[in-house]
């Protein structure tokens, strides 16, 4: 509907190590035009021995959808159903890929801020905190990367604006890797069955080439890391 | 043997032990507190009724779960949504200092109830404390555990004609732990078997004892075929 | 910038330099042990982290480009008690975890030999209390990998006399000596994990004869048997080390000039930090003398400078080779 | 260990005076009162409300050797800060603008020690006459509850300090008609007291804001329709903007922008707005630090706005701030 | 996971052992469905619904309120789930889980975002007044499987539900009683029903990701499997072959073509049960009718 092809992803862009004081990890990823921040700090000693786990790292995940971030100047409440979810969510896809039990007794805390909202919320924060979490240098088994598809007059369109979202079905996915593993898969209108596998089938491809684009930005974070550290 | 409910009157004879469900009243009555069927005998007084939680008194034998070791006694939970009872790490057979059980969260063990006053926390011991021998008692490997009701386990343990165990060992060889608390533990040699003695056991509370044959029959006849 | 040659020949051989990311498979040769950064399946290994792999015998694993600070046995760091608890104190190192300082590796006041006895127990805070800093060694890990400190001898223990400044650690290379004396009457601590402290050199330290150390009181009783020759100074220092002094939370005099020098000293390391330049002590005093430049300290938090300077430092060091 | 040491709590009591120098403005007696009113008639009209604001910024730990010896640097006549600055330098402040698409005005300033703020101006036509305030300021401080008092009392000191000073003329549209200007702070570390930041980054926001080209009529007395908007050609938001500067007190030293340390061993902190060539208000005390709260010197707050007016008053100074 | 609940590393292993067989503790094959049983209450949109030892209760109930301003040609309709310790006392009173919260959302999701009930036909003046359904679900007992039977039970009951019938003339809207009109149904657009997956990964997490191994998936988790689980999919589908919702809330990660097919199965199920469903509601209307019938006849006569 922006003039992409139907396999075409938004303009991706991220950094890694954003905020390289007031944190372990960060990242900025920009998915079209949605934007988000992520900030990560720890494995750490947890704030409260409550929140304790002897045998793996407590996750704390908080999502901040601007009020400034969609056209309409919104509020938005923070216990809202739906952000609960969305963080309900996450929690359990990085607890899963995230090596939690090199962590024990550790809580790693984990801030989103979403700037501005085009679509795709989900997936611009997944990949967000993938990287602030690689930035951190906590053990990961892959990359969980995420984008959405959705599915119009018998063709699947991948990566959705907020225009389209409010018009089309579609569903998030986070992948994980290169591999055809969903660590997380979210529907939430209607897709007929048989059209289901080819609506997959691009988000897989697309997710897969998001892994690569962070791949590239974390690699070359890495170089010039290195380069300075050639200095030591 | 009749049913008696709180508010009934009991006459006792003068010295019989008090069992669960009844007790003594300050001017040295008896009444019953829990309803159910009244249990007498020359020696002994009790109510036998089907409750649901299992609260622990002394030499009960119950399966429990570790669930935690704090200091030199590991916390034991025996059933859900209750207080953990304790067991201390020098409560098993041998043990002494530096001889410590290695047992993990998640691990089951067969134990005795050996203090259960009401205002301290219970504790549990994986020995028989007139032999110090291990008297069948401490950690149970393999197998599988399931819940029954507490009158269920009672039967199970103490009534020596009820059928059931004598049929099922026909059927397979096991080896078996009953919890008063509720808990049965059985290990056979094969996974299938093991699950077909668990379904038969669980089946049986519901029938009378005369049913049980029938029920064993049926829990492993798709075994054989 | 880049000076090759010198990495080459550091490290270049026995480090692949390429970087690998989460998932990446690094090897499928079953001869190689499985170390930190790493994950397995079967004979392949594949990495856990964005980093650089490391092959140190049969030992494979991935360095993280970033991370907090991962403590080794042996380490000498800079700490400070976040909490005092039964017979142990809480430690923020800049780690995962809070390391764990055991009353029983500390001296204490009255002979370092002595036993510990209840009261000490009741009295911890009198020795280390919330917010103090302390310097220390790793004695040893525990399995979940916190670090478990002592602060057994002479060289370790509570600091005093200057500032508190954070680096990343990574900045900070193991080396045998964390603790330097630096020009201009001032030393400093490079914390392996980062945590460094800048302080006026202590008279102690510079060997002097027996003059001004502390004014407090409890230092006073060993003031006496202080002024002796050489050879039995270091008796007279564990004695007076093991005195309540070392658990002072006075800080001697300092003078103006002093703190200036100390203030410049920690906008030096911020600048080496800044520019991602190995922090060592030849780097401190070059980037020191670099700053001269600039008559005012304060002129030395501007980025510009701060790349400048830190240029400097390096072109410098190249041009001696 | 709460049982037997217990009575070590007790030392952290904080000391208070007799006047409660920690809330609000201006224990000073009358003769000084007139002074300082004479010298700056306009700032007296409210009096500042800032005692929790410190409660919220992340604690920091100092051992008692590092406290005295920072606080001995400080208070001395020949002032050393820790990092080496003089009492009128900032740290340096890297900034951005005009990043957010979806919002008028956009900016992000970052210190050197981490801390960093995100500020949108979002422009709404509104109906003059049913709006009391033309200007809303909303905070987002990351880690703290949006209902704390800590937010809630930052939120309201800027508030005042917008709606009062951003001339409602700047923002006029039609005789009917006016912008409302949505202020949104989301702060997303802070580690030093946070109103300078924010203030800066909001002055750098507004400078930054381009709103709607109006195309129809100005005069619009007799007109039901609402004003109508150029499709592609913005103005720039003529304002200007008042800035709080934050001013430690140690001993008779004045600083301005202090760190966390130097905050933490401050005898008592001060809050100044500038507006227009003269102090505003709000204008009052801050607890810089829990622990280490003194009575204030009214002489102090004299020499505290002649610090802040020696910087503001130059535009040469605000330009280097802002650069 | 759930408070108060210990399971045994005994029963882990069992269970996961069981699995790879292809046997479940309940002796259920690992795709079988639990039997549902599906009770109408007397009164109509009134539904209890039993598998397993699960057992959930909806009730409709409906009512004239003034529609949202910005929607004012649709009616409203909420669905609100109650899960009180009264279920089990792993569910806190007054405080929300994380399992809590996705339970309601998904059921929220499948029942009301799909558009199950048209909103638009319980418009009755636009911008003025509409019908307001609500479907009240209470939890009775837990045994896995809450999302598929509060599903079960919504859309029965929705199905099931009449309202009274109405005259509008001009603004003013009159309701006739039962007595005297016969009420009117709802009008359904599909019947979603949900089907929970739960999979267990028998080797570790580096043979999820990296290996070829696949997860194991079984159908209908009953509690012990929902306590146990790695991870966990909920598939709504309808029986015109429309997906109308997945959630996969994280957990372990699963093939793509697993996912394709789980919801091949989920379909399957769901026809069947819709059809269950709609037969059911017939026989029900069949009964009512004929006792209507005799009412009628009753009257006439006199």
């Amino acid at each position: 509907m922006d003039g992409r092809r139907w396999n075409e992803l938004r303009r991706f862009q991220c950094r890694i190590n954003t905020h390289p004081n007031s944190a372990d990890g960060s990242s900025f990823v920009e998915q079209g035009n949605s934007k988000v921040v992520c900030i990560v700090e720890g494995p750490m000693e947890p704030p409260s021995r409550s929140q304790l786990s002897a045998t793996e790292a407590t996750l704390n995940i908080s999502l901040n959808v601007t009020p400034f971030s969609s056209i309409d100047r919104k509020r938005r409440n923070k216990n809202e159903r739906r952000i609960q979810e969305i963080i309900t969510s996450l929690k359990r896809t990085f607890e899963q890929s995230i090596i939690t039990d090199k962590y024990p007794r550790t809580t790693i805390s984990i801030t989103c801020h979403v700037l501005t909202l085009d679509g795709g919320l989900i997936s611009a924060v997944t990949n967000s905190i993938t990287l602030a979490l690689i930035d951190a240098g906590i053990a990961m088994y892959d990359y969980i990367s995420s984008v959405s598809a959705g599915f119009y007059d018998n063709t699947p369109l991948l990566d959705l604006n907020q225009l389209e979202e409010n018009d089309l079905s579609y569903l998030t996915i986070g992948i994980v890797g290169k591999s055809e593993k969903l660590a997380l898969l979210i529907l939430e209108n209607k897709i007929p069955l048989d059209k289901l596998e080819g609506v997959l089938a691009i988000a897989v491809a697309g997710g897969h080439r998001i892994r690569d684009m962070m791949d590239k930005e974390v690699r070359r974070h890495g170089e010039l890391r290195l380069s300075k550290l050639a200095n030591k | 043997m009749s049913i008696i409910i709180p508010g009934d009157s009991v006459q006792v004879a003068n010295s019989v032990a008090l069992g669960p469900g009844v007790v003594c009243t300050r001017n040295r009555s008896v009444i019953p507190v829990t309803a159910g069927i009244l249990e007498e005998n020359s020696k002994s007084i009790h109510v036998e009724s089907n409750g649901r939680r299992y609260v622990p008194s002394t030499n009960d034998y119950v399966i429990g779960t570790v669930t935690g070791s704090f200091g030199d006694a590991f916390r034991v939970s025996l059933s859900d949504f209750t207080f953990p009872v304790s067991l201390s790490a020098m409560a098993f057979p041998n043990a002494s200092k530096k001889n410590r059980p290695n047992l993990k969260v998640g691990s089951l063990v067969y134990a005795r109830v050996s203090s259960a006053i009401p205002e301290i926390d219970v504790e549990i011991e994986c020995l028989d404390p007139t032999t110090g021998k291990d008297g069948g008692f401490g950690l149970l490997e393999g197998g599988y555990v399931f819940d029954v009701s507490l009158a269920y386990a009672r039967t199970l343990l103490f009534n020596p004609n009820y059928p059931l165990l004598n049929q099922l060992v026909k059927k397979c060889q096991f080896e078996i732990a009953i919890g008063l608390n509720g808990k049965i533990w059985i290990k056979t040699d094969d996974l299938k078997h093991t699950l077909a003695a668990a379904n038969a056991i669980k089946q049986c509370q519901l029938v009378p004892s005369s049913e049980c044959s029938n029920v064993i029959n049926s829990a492993f006849k798709s075994l054989s075929q | 910038m880049e000076d090759s040659d010198n990495a080459d020949d550091e490290d270049g051989s026995m480090q692949n330099r390429a970087i690998v990311t989460p998932g990446e498979l690094v090897t499928d040769d079953p001869v190689w042990m499985k170390g930190h950064g790493t994950y397995y399946l079967e004979n392949r290994t594949y990495s856990s982290v964005a980093g650089t792999v490391s092959r140190v015998n049969r030992l494979l694993s991935v360095i993280p480009i970033r991370g907090r600070y991962q403590p080794e046995t042996g380490d000498h760091i800079v700490g400070r008690i976040t909490e005092v608890g039964q017979k142990r104190w809480k430690v923020d190192i800049g780690a995962k975890q809070d390391a764990v300082l055991m009353l029983g590796s500390v001296n204490l006041p009255g002979g370092v030999l002595r036993r510990k006895n209840e009261a000490d127990e009741l009295q911890m805070r009198n020795f280390l209390k919330e917010g103090d800093l302390l310097n220390a060694e790793v004695q040893s890990l525990f399995q979940d990998g916190s670090a478990s400190l002592h602060t057994r001898s002479l060289k370790y223990g509570k600091l005093r006399d200057g500032v508190f400044l954070k680096v990343p650690s990574s900045l900070v290379v193991r080396s045998k000596y964390h603790s330097h004396e630096l020009p201009g009457g001032v030393s400093v601590i490079l914390g392996v994990n980062g945590y460094v402290w800048l302080r006026k050199t202590s008279d102690l330290q510079q060997q002097q004869s027996a003059s001004h150390v502390g004014k407090d009181a409890a230092a006073l009783s060993t003031r006496g048997n202080y002024s002796v020759g050489n050879a039995s100074v270091t008796i007279t220092r564990l004695e007076e080390e093991s005195s309540w002094e070392i658990y002072s939370d006075v800080n001697d005099q300092i003078s103006q000039s002093i703190r200036e020098t100390i203030t410049r000293y920690a906008n030096c390391i911020k600048i080496l930090a800044y520019c991602e330049i190995g922090i060592t002590l030849e780097r401190v005093t070059a980037c020191y003398e670099a700053s001269m430049a600039y008559d005012e300290a304060g002129k030395l938090i501007d980025r510009e400078v701060m790349e400048s300077i830190g240029d400097d430092v390096i072109t410098a060091e190249k041009y001696r080779g | 260990m709460a049982k037997v040491l217990g009575y070590e709590y007790g030392k952290k009591e904080v000391m208070r005076t007799k006047y409660g120098v920690v809330s609000g403005l201006w224990v000073c007696a009358e003769s000084q009162y007139k002074k300082i009113r004479e010298k700056f008639p306009s700032s007296f009209d409210q009096s500042g409300h800032n005692e929790e604001v410190l409660k919220g910024t992340r604690r920091m730990l100092l051992s008692a050797t590092e406290r005295s010896y920072l606080y001995e640097s400080l208070h001395s006549k020949h002032i050393i800060r820790p990092d080496g600055r003089n009492i009128k330098q900032f740290r340096p402040i890297q900034s951005h603008t005009g990043f957010l698409e979806l919002s008028n005005g956009s900016s992000k300033i970052t210190l050197s020690d981490g801390s960093e703020c995100i500020v949108s101006i979002k422009a709404k036509v509104v109906d003059k006459a049913q709006e009391q305030d033309l200007v809303s300021v909303d905070l987002e401080i990351a880690g703290h509850r949006e209902d704390s008092p800590y937010t809630l009392s930052l939120t309201s000191t800027l508030q005042s300090l917008y709606a009062k000073h951003i001339p409602r003329e700047s923002l006029n549209l039609t005789s009917k008609f006016a912008y409302k200007l949505y202020i949104d702070i989301l702060v997303i570390a802070t580690y030093s007291h946070p109103l300078t930041m924010m203030s800066l980054a909001t002055y750098l926001a507004l400078q930054s804001t381009f709103l709607p080209k109006l195309t129809s009529s100005v005069d619009d007395k007799e007109i039901e329709e609402q004003p109508t908007f150029h499709d592609y050609e913005f103005v720039k938001l003529q304002v200007t903007v008042p800035v709080i500067f934050t001013v430690a007190v140690i001993g008779e030293n004045c600083i301005i922008d202090p760190s966390a340390e130097e905050m933490e061993v401050s005898d008592n902190g001060l809050i100044v707005s500038w507006f227009d060539g003269k102090p505003i208000s709000p204008m009052g005390t801050v607890r810089l630090s829990e622990t280490n709260i003194k009575s204030l010197n009214p002489a102090l707050i004299v020499k505290s706005v002649d610090l802040v007016s020696s910087i503001a008053n130059s535009p040469w100074n605000v330009q280097i701030i802002l650069s | 996971m759930a408070k108060g609940i210990e399971t045994s590393a005994n029963e882990k292993a069992f269970i996961i052992d069981a699995l790879t067989q292809g046997v479940r503790t309940d002796g259920r094959k690992l795709d079988e469905y639990r039997d549902v049983k599906i009770s109408l209450g007397s009164q109509y949109g009134s539904v209890d619904v039993t598998m397993g030892e699960t057992r959930v209760l909806c009730r409709i109930s409906s009512e004239i309120v003034a529609p949202y301003e910005d929607r004012p040609f649709e009616g409203l309709f909420t669905v609100s789930t109650e899960i009180s310790p009264m279920a089990s006392p792993m569910f806190e009173q007054g405080r929300q889980s994380d399992d809590e919260l996705l339970i309601t959302r998904t059921v929220e999701k499948a029942v009301r975002r799909s558009n199950a009930l048209d909103l638009e036909s319980l418009c009755i003046i636009a911008g003025a007044k509409c019908w307001s359904i609500r479907a009240d679900v209470h939890l009775l007992n837990y045994d896995g499987g809450f999302i598929d039977a509060s599903c079960i039970a919504v859309m029965t009951a929705l199905q099931h539900y009449k309202k009274q019938d109405i005259t509008v003339s001009g603004e003013q809207v009159l309701v006739h009683d039962f007595s005297e009109r016969s009420p009117v149904g709802l009008s359904i657009l599909h019947v979603p029903i949900c089907v929970t997956f739960a999979f267990f990964n028998p080797h570790g997490v580096e043979q999820n990701i990296k290996g070829d191994a696949k997860e194991i998936y079984v159908v209908d988790p009953n509690m012990q499997e929902e306590l146990l689980k790695h991870g966990i999919l909920t598939v709504t589908i309808n029986k015109n072959r429309e997906v109308c919702q997945v959630s996969k809330a994280g957990g372990l990660p699963m093939d793509a073509l697993t996912l394709m097919e789980c919801s091949h199965k989920a379909f399957t199920i769901a026809e069947k049960l819709t059809n269950d469903i709609k037969k059911l509601i017939e026989e029900d209307d069949l009964q009512r009718k004929g006792s209507q019938w005799k009412m009628l006849s009753a009257s006439n006569d006199r």
